[in-house]
């Protein structure tokens, strides 16, 4: 529609500000950082300053915060939940367990580095991030945005089959529909 | 400890009717051993004749140096206060157990557990096999026998760019230009 | 409850008294709450004060810790090189490592926000990656106190000080099983002491198989590279443990002490043969001389017969050990036990020729004709002269000659007083034995008293037995009586001058401070030399001897290629028995090596 | 009445009213609850697997995230199971501490419950003030510990660290501050005629059967049976204060609420007793070299009062510097599981949250 590279960026910068301004969080606690949610949701760290708030079902949500480790299963229920959410759609890595396996390195059940199976945007340091950790995070999620960085929606489309190959590889009993735009 | 008396009628009145051994930890603490076959008539004896109501928790070691596994069930009384464990001690090989949850239907949980997480089978036991894990094909993973950061190794990925890693004890080795001898190795620190 | 309950409704409407009040919002990024002062934040390392012993990649239960060549670290004795580096998508921030680090370079900081989208730089130094603002923020530390590291060593159980001046019974009563289990518990097994040790002995795996109550196996890993333990288990100058980790912060493991408690589990020669279970290689037909029956030359001798050679060792006294038998006093070093490892080694198979002066008794020719190695362990045995007036007259007397008197059985009349110049472990023998003998006894030394090079376990010894020690007294001269004989000795007090450039500060004498110190005897004890008056001319030119000492290689070899040497006479190491033992190991590899193709 | 088709509704893994990564499937017939059927195991990380790959004080970092709204109950579990299989004497002091721990503990877990328990009775604002307040006793925990929510503060033979200056003054003005909120959480929750009118005989409990069934902690003293660790079987100095263990009538959602009401009174009071009472003296016995600490051999057996119910560690140790098998028993492992089951059929779909909260079902806790 439009055509013109000039009118093209304010467009983009007028969408990108929107979309960092509120970002609507999956309520899915995946992990144990989940605790430190609710401290940064409520009155005394009040992440609704920055449009952050929760939002009940995948098709709803930007967000998908990934609170610590992932048991296999989890893990499932995740893709399914990520598939499922629209476009555009980010990804927060919480702690150690995302990066590199955290405590959880040699058990037989968690997943060791969160990107191998889902693009991540932001991860953020610490065994659990405090609550103004966890604000960084998101600050540098809208900055990411707002430079039009957070594409992870698109990664995940482009890389779908390799995403899937490993994915399928930890999910030995693949039941689910094959992607669920 | 000069007056264990709650503690030795207990274990009296648990030992006596059964011919099974047992002995007085400390306080509030009882312990005996009896077959696999004895465990439920104990167990129900406990609970409807001297008021042990409460199952306090149920769990498995694996001695597999013995090559059997230890059953321990943990029975509280909410009169008494005193605790009374009941162990005993299966083939390890096909493990087979009676089922206690009609005597305590959370046994059921427990067992469930046992069943995933050390391969026990539980005849007659009610609920689906996967408890925790699912789809999992290897061995029951609580086994000692399970290397669990071999397959975490194996099977997960793992982050590159920590090679260079070293070990004090061998670079000190190399550099002093000597060599432990492979008998001593085992005392080395572990890494 | 009625169905509309008034009281139900309205009071939930409390909550709007809260209107109008100053929420307490915490408006980060705008506004920052200081973390707690003991915040387990991201780590802090002083890389200076940091040793690289590891423990906290030990005890890291995320095995997030590993340890890196940090190139602007070198690593010397006491010190690996090796750095932490912190895998930040491992760490759990449980702060163990900074709970069990020994020197306390490790700490956590304040500083805990790292946000990014790169996965793979979580890899942090600490230390180096926030080299800047790190210290300011340390927060969670640990001191002596709240570490888990031991910092306090089990002490030994020794003879009070009076009682040990009535006999020359071993002073150290050794360490009973538990108490030697609680101090091998104490070692983290970094292994920095081996590379202080001259001989690299396996200390780290021998303390671990003490710590574990496998004293047999503890004994077999001593003996792998050191033949003589129940020497270095008792008059050891372990060097390891001033590398100690624990040393940084506390007192170091009691590394000797260890080593005497394992060897006492093989009490006897058939037990030591049946731990150790030597493996004795078939005879190679290949024949090794040895000069001198010291530390380096049995070390070298015991594991060349174990390799199959045909080793005779010559010894000029009657007494194989060396210094070790003759120069250090039976209250350290009970005469039995050089027996029983003298006993041991000829039931290996070394042969040792007593009364045999080289040069006497035999010439140094035929040795070298002989043998298709010959190996010189002659060590010091011509003490230096004090160098003032009158060091000739009766009563003056070296220590090392006063020592072997007394160890020969002999006995030396020492009077009522005495004074020991020096500050050596000798000396400080040459004043306990007459202490022994009843006598006042009073050590001179140029220098302060944290400057004495002697043992200060020894210099504590001495003084528990009533040694008097005057520190920064330089002897000028022997005063004679009527006699001839000794009467006393006058020094000058000194100040220490620091050097320019960082040297050791130098005594410098006090003008008009000349004291007389009136005395029996004089023992001198300010070192010792080499004496070659054996060696026929034509061997120097190619044994090639500097300042008293021979030069030799690597492999202890001299300029004369069948010809090895090592101990005190060779200009390797320190003058300790340790130091001849890993000159003896050494040469013993290059005589292997020498041999090889003869094999 | 028109009967309704049964049909099967998969609440959770994914779904705001669920207390954690868990899965109940229902068989509903139109609102009701026919049956229910726990699953698991969405948060299975292996934790006693990995212990016994770790050695006996490496245990610590895995055991405070056993279940993460409470971590310390943990600490304090195992630390007695151990103390016992090594006959480690623990510092009077240190007890003290520990109880003033395991007390802020309880409060900051209740300031938890407050918002799990109205915010799935669709009442926010008590979410908004409760969990804001629990930062201040994080904070305090912060300052003793270095960690906000997990401590590894409580190991065997005592505590880490002693307590810093000017902590305890901090602590008491908290718990003023907590008291006076409380009053304001009365109003806004317990006197509210909606959270009455959906707590009062929902989710009951039946007396004669609680104990067999497993019920631990508050739930089963709302039903009106006095149990709690600390009077059946006194830990650390729980004899030596003065409290009260609070029982309801009842065993519905209400009796359990009430019961927490007046527990967090309680613990208020217990801390500022144990506060006074503290001697000064050793915090920690401290044990050796962690890497080379050998446990001697033999089983022990630990419970805890924690804040949903008794917590048990079992653990053997068969002489070496590593734990050969440690078996955590929590209050969920019931409640989450047979507990829940029992208690779900012949309820409202929407209540379904609103027991979970009310039984404390931890999830990490179930499965580990």
């Amino acid at each position: 529609m439009i055509n013109d590279k000039d009118s093209q960026k304010i467009v983009d910068y007028i969408q990108n500000f929107s979309r960092k301004h509120s970002l609507f969080v999956m309520a899915y606690g995946t992990g144990c950082g989940a605790i430190e949610i609710p401290a940064t949701m409520t009155s005394r760290y009040d992440a609704e300053r920055f449009g952050i708030r929760g939002a009940a079902t995948p098709r709803q949500a930007d967000v998908l915060l990934i609170t610590g480790y992932l048991a296999t299963k989890t893990l499932k229920r995740v893709i399914r939940v990520y598939e499922q959410m629209q476009e555009p759609k980010y990804v927060i890595g919480f702690g150690s367990c995302t990066i590199n396996g955290g405590m959880y390195y040699d058990s037989y059940n968690t997943i060791n580095a969160l990107e191998q199976y889902i693009p991540v945007d932001v991860y953020i340091n610490g065994c659990m991030p405090r609550p103004e950790s966890v604000i960084s995070g998101f600050i540098k999620l809208q900055e990411l945005i707002q430079q039009g960085k957070a594409d992870n929606g698109k990664r995940y489309r482009e890389n779908l089959e390799w995403y899937r190959a490993n994915q399928k590889k930890i999910i030995k009993n693949w039941k689910m529909p094959d992607y669920n735009w | 400890m000069t007056d264990l008396i709650k503690e030795q009628k207990l274990l009296e009145n648990v030992t006596n009717p059964f011919k099974i051994k047992g002995r007085v930890i400390r306080n509030r603490r009882v312990e005996v051993f009896c077959d696999k076959e004895t465990v439920s008539s104990v167990l129900l004896y406990a609970k409807t004749q001297l008021g042990y109501i409460h199952l306090a928790h149920m769990t498995c070691i694996d001695w597999i140096d013995e090559n059997k596994f230890e059953l321990i069930y943990t029975i509280w009384s909410p009169v008494e206060k005193v605790h009374l464990f009941v162990k005993t001690k299966i083939d390890r090989e096909n493990p087979v157990m009676e089922n206690i949850d009609k005597i305590w239907d959370q046994a059921n949980t427990y067992e469930r557990e046992m069943r995933e997480m050390f391969g026990i089978e539980f005849p007659g036991l009610i609920g689906e096999h996967d408890f925790a894990l699912e789809d999992w094909d290897e061995m029951p993973p609580m086994r000692k026998d399970f290397d669990t950061h071999q397959y975490a190794e194996q099977t997960y990925y793992n982050r590159p760019g920590r090679e260079d890693a070293k070990d004090v004890r061998e670079t000190l080795v190399e550099r002093s230009g000597t060599e432990v001898p492979d008998f001593a190795k085992k005392y080395s620190r572990e890494r | 409850m009625s169905f509309i309950d008034l009281k139900g409704l309205l009071q939930p409407l409390g909550a709007l008294k809260q209107i109008g009040k100053k929420p307490h919002t915490i408006r980060f990024p705008y506004e920052k709450k200081d973390a707690s002062d003991n915040y387990r934040g991201l780590h802090y390392n002083e890389i200076n004060d940091c040793i690289g012993c590891g423990n906290c990649s030990t005890i890291c239960p995320n095995a997030a810790i590993d340890m890196i060549d940090l190139l602007e670290v070198e690593g010397n004795a006491g010190d690996s090189g090796l750095r932490p580096r912190i895998d930040n998508g491992r760490c759990c921030w449980c702060a163990l490592c900074v709970d069990v680090c020994p020197t306390g370079s490790l700490n956590l900081t304040k500083d805990y926000i790292y946000v990014t989208d790169d996965p793979n730089s979580f890899l942090w130094m600490p230390g180096v990656d926030n080299k800047e603002e790190g210290k300011d923020l340390i927060s969670y530390t640990s001191d002596t106190t709240t570490s888990l590291s031991m910092y306090d060593r089990v002490p030994m159980r020794e003879l009070e000080g009076k009682e040990r001046v009535k006999s020359f019974a071993e002073v150290v009563l050794g360490y009973t099983e538990d108490e030697a289990r609680a101090e091998a518990e104490r070692c983290i097994s970094c292994g920095l002491c081996t590379e202080a040790c001259p001989e690299h002995m396996h200390i780290p795996e021998y303390i671990n198989a003490i710590a574990r109550g496998e004293d047999e196996d503890a004994v077999k890993i001593i003996y792998d590279n050191n033949p003589l333990p129940e020497m270095c288990g008792k008059v050891c100058t372990r060097r390891c443990e001033d590398v100690c980790a624990l040393q940084v912060r506390g007192d170091a493991v009691a590394i000797r002490w260890l080593k005497r408690y394992a060897t006492e589990t093989a009490p006897t020669v058939e037990a030591i043969k049946e731990v150790v279970n030597p493996v004795i290689e078939e005879p190679n037909g290949l024949t090794v001389g040895i000069i001198g029956a010291g530390p380096a030359g049995l070390t070298a001798g015991y594991y060349l017969a174990l390799k199959g050679y045909d080793v005779t060792i010559y010894e000029a006294q009657a007494h194989a050990g060396g210094m070790v038998m003759y120069g250090i006093p039976k209250y350290r070093f009970p005469l039995d036990s050089i027996d029983k490892q003298i006993e041991y080694m000829e039931s290996i198979g070394v042969k040792i020729n007593y009364n045999t002066r080289v040069g006497k008794d035999i010439s140094f020719d035929d040795i070298y004709k002989n043998f298709d190695a010959v190996f010189i362990g002659i060590g010091l045995q011509k003490p230096w002269n004090i160098g003032i007036k009158n060091e000739d007259v009766p009563g003056v007397i070296p220590a090392i000659e006063y020592l072997k008197i007394i160890n020969s059985g002999g006995s030396y009349d020492v009077g009522k007083k005495v004074a020991v110049i020096g500050g050596g472990n000798v000396a400080i023998d040459g004043a306990r034995v007459s202490a022994r003998f009843g006598a006042e006894v009073t050590i001179l030394y140029r220098r302060r008293v944290k400057d004495m090079p002697a043992d200060w376990e020894e210099i504590e010894g001495a003084e528990d037995e009533g040694v008097h020690i005057i520190p920064q007294a330089i002897p000028t001269r022997i005063i004679k009586n009527e006699k001839g004989r000794v009467k006393g000795i006058e020094y000058v007090m000194a100040k220490m001058l620091t050097q320019e450039g960082g040297g050791r500060p130098r005594p410098v004498a006090i003008e008009g401070s000349e004291t007389i110190y009136e005395c029996d005897t004089v023992i001198g004890a300010i070192g010792q030399q080499a004496d070659f008056t054996w060696l026929p001319e034509k061997y120097k030119e190619s044994v090639l001897i500097e300042r008293g000492k021979i030069q030799v290689n690597n492999d202890r070899q001299t300029g004369d290629p069948k010809i090895f040497a090592g101990g005190d006479a060779v200009k390797f190491g320190n003058a300790d028995a340790i130091s001849a033992i890993a000159d003896g190991f050494s040469a013993m590899k290059g005589i292997d090596k020498l041999l090889l193709k003869k094999k | 009445m028109i009967r309704e088709k049964e049909t099967t509704l998969y609440l959770g893994p994914q779904h705001p009213g669920i207390t954690g990564n868990m899965m109940i499937k229902l068989k509903v017939q139109g609102d009701t609850v026919v049956s229910a059927t726990t699953h698991v195991g969405y948060l299975h990380r292996a934790f006693e697997k990995l212990i016994e790959r770790r050695n006996w004080l490496n245990a610590f970092t895995l055991l405070c995230r056993f279940c993460v709204p409470e971590p310390d109950p943990m600490e304090l579990t195992y630390a007695r199971a151990v103390e016992e299989l090594d006959n480690r004497e623990v510092p009077e002091r240190a007890k003290y501490i520990r109880v003033i721990v395991m007390e802020l503990a309880r409060l900051q877990s209740f300031l938890l419950w407050y918002a799990g328990q109205a915010g799935s009775g669709g009442l926010y604002t008590m979410g908004q003030w409760s969990v804001g307040d629990r930062n201040y006793v994080l904070d305090l925990f912060e300052d003793l510990t270095g960690g906000r929510i997990y401590h590894m503060y409580i190991w065997p033979g005592g505590v880490r660290r002693d307590l810093p200056d000017g902590w305890t003054d901090k602590v008491l003005k908290t718990m003023d501050y907590l008291e006076n909120r409380q009053k304001d959480y009365n109003q806004l929750m317990f006197d509210n005629t909606v959270f009455q009118k959906r707590a009062k005989g929902v989710g009951i409990i039946p007396k004669d059967k609680a104990v067999e069934w497993g019920v631990v902690g508050p739930p089963l003293r709302g039903t009106g049976i006095k149990s709690d660790v600390r009077i059946d079987e006194p830990y650390e100095i729980y004899d030596k204060l003065d409290f009260v263990v609070p029982t309801f009538e009842g065993g519905d959602i209400w009796a359990r609420a009430m019961v927490r009401q007046e527990e967090f009174r309680q613990s208020i009071s217990i801390i500022r007793q144990a506060i006074e009472k503290m001697p000064k003296g050793e915090y920690y016995n401290k044990v050796p070299n962690p890497m080379k600490w050998i446990v001697p051999e033999g089983q022990a057996w630990a419970k805890t009062e924690s804040v949903r119910g008794e917590i048990g560690f079992y653990v053997a140790s068969n002489g070496t510097n590593k734990p050969y098998r440690v078996h955590a028993k929590g209050a969920a492992y019931t409640h989450g599981v047979t507990v829940l089951e029992k208690v779900l059929p012949g309820q409202n779909i929407a209540d379904v949250s609103f027991i979970m909260n009310s039984l404390g079902v931890c999830p990490p806790e179930i499965e580990r």
